[in-house]
């Protein structure tokens, strides 16, 4: 074990990923000898040489098509967008032909071996363009996977699951946790499952389901919650596509209560398909109505940031109103 | 840095400027319509062996075209697109290339799959989606794709193929096994961002991919005039630093020697290469499109006459490797079996329903397994909606 | 009045639109002389010149990156996209761009005058690429308004009141229902609001809600359900974003149940956003779980579109399924 | 129809190419170094009062920012970008335009804005995000923009200004105003697919813009060698047919010139102009960026010998419109001015919580409204947690 940030934790993932498979490939804006604007890739092109770790031109659209072609040839490509906010150029490539690759040709071809990695989310004062959460944009493209760790164990174990599955995966990475969070992460190598969540703390009264940066959030409103007596359950979906209901769903129906947080705007976002799913799978159980507590139907912003997220304070009213309905 | 090469190149006091005309674009012809060669001409490698087999390729594109067409205006098939008038530019080009070397196709080069073997029962079956289409029955007619054969399975989106044919030709060049890519593309889709994308990543990552421009001087209604403002596509190869040739797209030996040459460079410098091929595209856009709308009956007849199937079979002629006896066999044995394979082929079942949830991924999730068994429940209950598929559910 | 199919309504909006404002522009791929794929753009060139009305360079990133600089200058660009499924190039442009520009300038420069109408849905064979219905992608945008009509009257009043909207409007067209929905349509100028949904009949057991093509499969089923005792309200909410979730409120208050039905797939769709805002709205008042009825979480099929669709009969069992809950 | 051009171009019998080298693009300079000109160059329309003018903006400009960077370093601002070593490019190319001509900038270019009068404080209000700011405070730092000085506000999205700005041209030419847009773009972001669509779109419709690239050799930490394999950005001119020249960018009067001449082209033809003026990031990308990462001090000294504003001064010198005393003042003033302004700007108020919904839709919807509502209730119970509102609020 070592103490690693989530940075460090994504480099050892994409360190041992390179070693263990000579057709592994890194590459994006500036993810060469710099190693990435946030140095996720830093050293790789020294120890893995300029052909498998490199700069690609300024060109999302372009870094997405390379990697599905280089995938459908049968190479590993791990291909970072620097910003998720500049994912949009590249939605075509991903959304249109990585999603949709094996399908159309019945599986004459795939593209199951590409790993898509991009910091995402609030924190860095970065305003509309450095901060967005865009994973429901592509939750509803069927032929995606979709990931987000919540710390650097996390990080490592599903990064490594994410580039060995056989599917398209979108990796989005807390990027105001890169530095910040630290844990025990192995040296080794280990994967966590894709399509699991996981029961971070158990509880009775409410469930608290969440992702990514935004569990710390919900571990906090829990611990207020607590102090009033009421019981959390905390749930960490980990991944968007496919996610885990049953886990969700097994959950609620124990405590009858469920409220989901994202730093996304509120509408179209992916708290809306959840609530769905489980007012569906547990309309018997349920006590008060699911509960979203995410970001305003605003664009991100920036001198009101803290007033536009999901914070804690937010969440415990909502679990207190939901555990008062 | 790049930026000094620039202080160093030659220097002016006065505005000098550069535009479309600053670069003047041969155009390679080696055959006459009539069938002779010009004189001194640089020919391409072929033989007999090789032309008669890329002229059994043309005969069976332009039969399987009208075939297809007529099928497709007795309401047997849904779609159907030509290539007619441009069978030289895609036939000759994959005559250039090595079996092994991956085509990504736009989606009207048939051609370059009948070159490399694809069945005519294949051919059938991916237009009448049944269930023996390698595809399962997934795309519209003429979206073929075969791994077997190196032929990327057709993608609807234009240009999505050109930064794809990038990156499978760098992954080529990973492996080191000399194989290169031939990603063709219409001079339309050569406006999509992805063009650019992809040019520019295969011109500084030094993929070994062969771009080849049909100009058939039509997106759908839209002329090229309305296309581009440049000359051509050629002239943007300049600006990527891609090697760059244009050829008469309808005359088959000024294409092969293009295409041979260019699969030589690109595999000995790892580098990208261009061809414009420049021909016209005789028919309608699909079988969805009437191009009375838009053109003229006397400028497609002045293009008709250009014919490049005529063009190779008058060289076939002269040459004495072909001969109008044969001509005659071979199309009227080309029109029978096409016609035989339609109706094989039509009355072949769609695919089961289960293959309405595989490769969604490469093992369908619980969820798609439990909408699929839902689905299943409720065609039993309602069989005669479900006509295609009712019988066959278990 | 006269008698018009959907195609003809639209193109009499344009025509209104284009001889009451002079520096309204239709543009977008074989628009021009050919009058567009479909011929909504029929006789515009012949009548407004060309200037006015034309054919572009097939890029669709470069359509509406056109089609925002034209509108923050002062001009009213009207830009069509093919198929709604070729509009993902032109995803930033939307998506970072017009849904935003107005936000990020503190409203110095907008494009509130924008208009992008593009054919969707399925019913013409069409496979993956020619069926999409991508409303959901864009429904998670703040910024953007998106509204679909069901037949010709509805498509002429909308598309006249999206284009004189002073906020970028996508007008999503059902396809299948150009030639095949006919109906009396006022030759003179009139819009219809939009952000209000519309009862389209009244029912007392169970709320049906769609939008566009999917209202015959409601209106069908309706039928169907009547047949058996069923009473059924059924609602176009003809706008997705913003979405008029009073109107439906107060249905499902009456009829305690709700049925949402769209072509796109289940997860990730609008349907999602309605079910989670309803379950809160009308918590006390439902009498059986929200009700999905929606493509399935595939790519859009062709040998078994047929299948795939949530047709009237899938419907009627739902709605058989929630009354008998 | 296009194709008939072609057929009628040189004919070759033997493949004959073209590639990044079949163009020579001659670099314009007028002004040396030691601020003397070239012989017979060619001069701008300049006097001394515009010539004052743009030396004030280019003093202006670098201690602006000077004092950001250093404002950055002390952790008032949050993040900078300076222009440092490319003044003389965007200077000068603002200083060619009429002020009802369109900007639309990448981000880079203060210069133009500083040029066209946007006050101090309006600089430091965008900066500081605070009320005054004439975007609400709702972008990161320089990202500014003035609809009175016909200044797009800047978005950080790269490239997508560039097909935006052919359509605002196009805008204007139906206006029939005799204006035109200026389009500022890195060589970087001139990789992305909207360049393409953007410089193809201007081309074919005839649109009076200027496309203006910045060619400073690096973008964040890629230098364009890696960015594309051609002759520069201004090789790509040819494939548009759009007329190009290429300047020395730290040379101000040819880049004056260059676009003085560009203007009076693209209004009086209805046509784009390319201009790729080459010069060198002196600075970091911005302040989040070091490029000793990836560069070393010897490549920063080599290009820092060619400073754009002191060769300006120099000439300025040699003009006998400037001097020595003048300098200091001036350069003295501006610390002051710009240092009192920080001060003013960094603590005034951030805009009120209302802010936080208007401009996503002309009017804010029910759903906004009710949004907005909740949360003020909420700034009311926890005041303490959201302090920059929570006074504010009534
Ligand atoms: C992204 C995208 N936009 C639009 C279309 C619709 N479309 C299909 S073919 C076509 C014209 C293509 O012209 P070109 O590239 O010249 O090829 P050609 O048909 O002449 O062979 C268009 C606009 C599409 N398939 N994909
Ligand atoms: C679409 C998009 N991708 C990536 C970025 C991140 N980014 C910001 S500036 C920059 C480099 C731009 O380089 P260049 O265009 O040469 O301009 P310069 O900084 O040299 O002035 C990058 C990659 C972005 N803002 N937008
Ligand atoms: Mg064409
Ligand atoms: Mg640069």
């Amino acid at each position: 074990m070592a103490q690693m940030n989530l940075l460090q934790a994504i480099n050892n993932a994409l360190e041992i990923a390179m070693t263990e498979n000579e057709s592994a490939v890194c590459f994006g804006e500036d993810v060469g000898h710099f190693g990435g604007v946030f140095r996720a890739t830093s050293n790789l092109q020294e120890k893995f040489g300029k052909a498998r770790c490199f700069n690609t031109p300024l060109t999302e659209q372009g870094i997405m098509g390379f990697a599905n072609g280089l995938a459908s040839q049968g190479s590993v490509p791990i291909a970072e967008i620097q910003f998720a906010d500049y994912i949009f150029p590249a939605f075509d490539q991903i959304v249109n032909e990585s999603a949709k690759f094996r399908y159309r040709s019945g599986n004459e071809f795939n593209v199951g071996n590409l790993t898509i990695r991009t910091p995402y989310g609030g924190g860095i004062a970065g305003g509309l363009y450095h901060s967005q959460s865009p994973e429901a944009y592509f939750a509803h493209t069927p032929g995606l996977k979709i990931v987000v760790p919540r710390n650097p164990y996390q990080a490592k174990g599903l990064l490594l699951a994410a580039i060995r599955d056989k599917n398209p995966v979108i990796f989005f990475e807390p990027k105001k946790l890169y530095r910040a969070s630290i844990g025990e992460v192995p040296e080794e190598d280990y994967q966590l499952p894709i399509g699991k969540a996981e029961v971070v703390k158990s509880g009775s009264d409410i469930t608290l389901l969440g992702w990514g940066a935004q569990m710390e959030t919900l571990e906090k409103a829990a611990d207020m919650a607590e102090k009033q007596g009421v019981s959390c359950e905390v749930i960490d979906l980990r991944s968007i596509l496919p996610w885990d209901a049953d886990t969700v769903a097994e959950s609620v129906q124990k405590t009858g209560r469920l409220l989901i947080n994202h730093e996304a705007p509120l509408t179209g976002g992916f708290a809306g398909e959840i609530a769905a799913t489980i007012q569906d799978m547990c309309f018997l159980h349920l006590e008060s109505p699911i509960s979203r507590v995410c970001g305003l139907d605003t664009p991100f912003p920036l001198s009101h940031e803290k007033e536009y997220m999901p914070d804690e304070l937010k969440t415990f009213e909502a679990i207190m109103a939901s555990v008062n309905y | 840095m790049d930026t000094e090469t620039y202080q160093e190149g030659r220097v002016v006091h006065q505005p000098e400027y550069i535009d479309g005309h600053s670069v003047e674009i041969p155009i390679l012809k080696i055959l006459k319509q009539d069938g002779s060669v010009y004189k001194n001409a640089d020919m391409p490698k072929i033989d007999q062996q090789h032309a008669t087999k890329i002229y059994h390729t043309l005969a069976f594109h332009r039969v399987l075209d009208e075939r297809m067409v007529a099928s497709q205006r007795q309401g047997r098939l849904s779609f159907y697109m030509t290539a007619l008038g441009e069978e030289a530019a895609i036939v000759g080009s994959a005559a250039g290339l090595d079996d092994n070397d991956m085509i990504m196709a736009q989606y009207r080069e048939q051609g370059a799959l009948i070159y490399r073997g694809f069945s005519l029962e294949n051919f059938m079956n991916q237009m009448f989606s049944n269930e023996k289409d390698l595809g399962k029955g997934r795309q519209m007619p003429i979206h073929y794709g075969s791994k077997d054969l190196n032929y990327m399975t057709i993608s609807s989106p234009l240009c999505t193929q050109v930064p794809q044919a990038a990156g499978y030709a760098y992954g080529q060049k990973l492996k080191g096994n000399k194989q290169c890519t031939i990603c063709y593309i219409g001079e339309g889709a050569s406006s999509e961002g992805d063009f650019h994308a992809g040019l520019n990543m295969a011109a500084v990552h030094r993929a070994p991919v062969i771009f080849f421009c049909r100009n058939n001087g039509y997106a759908i209604s839209t002329p090229s005039t309305e296309q581009y403002a440049g000359n051509g596509i050629a002239a943007r190869g300049v600006g990527y630093g891609i090697k760059t040739i244009r050829v008469d797209g309808n005359d088959l030996l000024a294409v092969l020697k293009a295409t041979q040459e260019a699969r030589e460079y690109v595999i000995n410098e790892n580098k990208p290469m261009l061809i414009e091929a420049m021909s016209y595209r005789l028919g309608a856009h699909s079988t969805s499109d009437d191009p009375s709308g838009y053109r003229t009956r006397e400028e497609e007849a002045k293009y008709a006459a250009h014919d490049p199937i005529l063009r190779m079979k008058n060289w076939m002629l002269a040459q004495n490797w072909w001969d109008e006896e044969q001509e005659t066999v071979l199309f009227e044995d080309l029109r029978q079996k096409i016609l035989a394979a339609v109706k094989v082929a039509e009355v072949i079942d769609k695919p089961a329903i289960d293959e309405l949830i595989t490769d969604v991924y490469d093992v369908p999730s619980a969820q798609l397994e439990q909408q699929l068994s839902t689905l299943k429940e409720h065609i039993k209950k309602y069989p005669d909606a479900y006509p295609v598929t009712a019988g066959r559910i278990k």
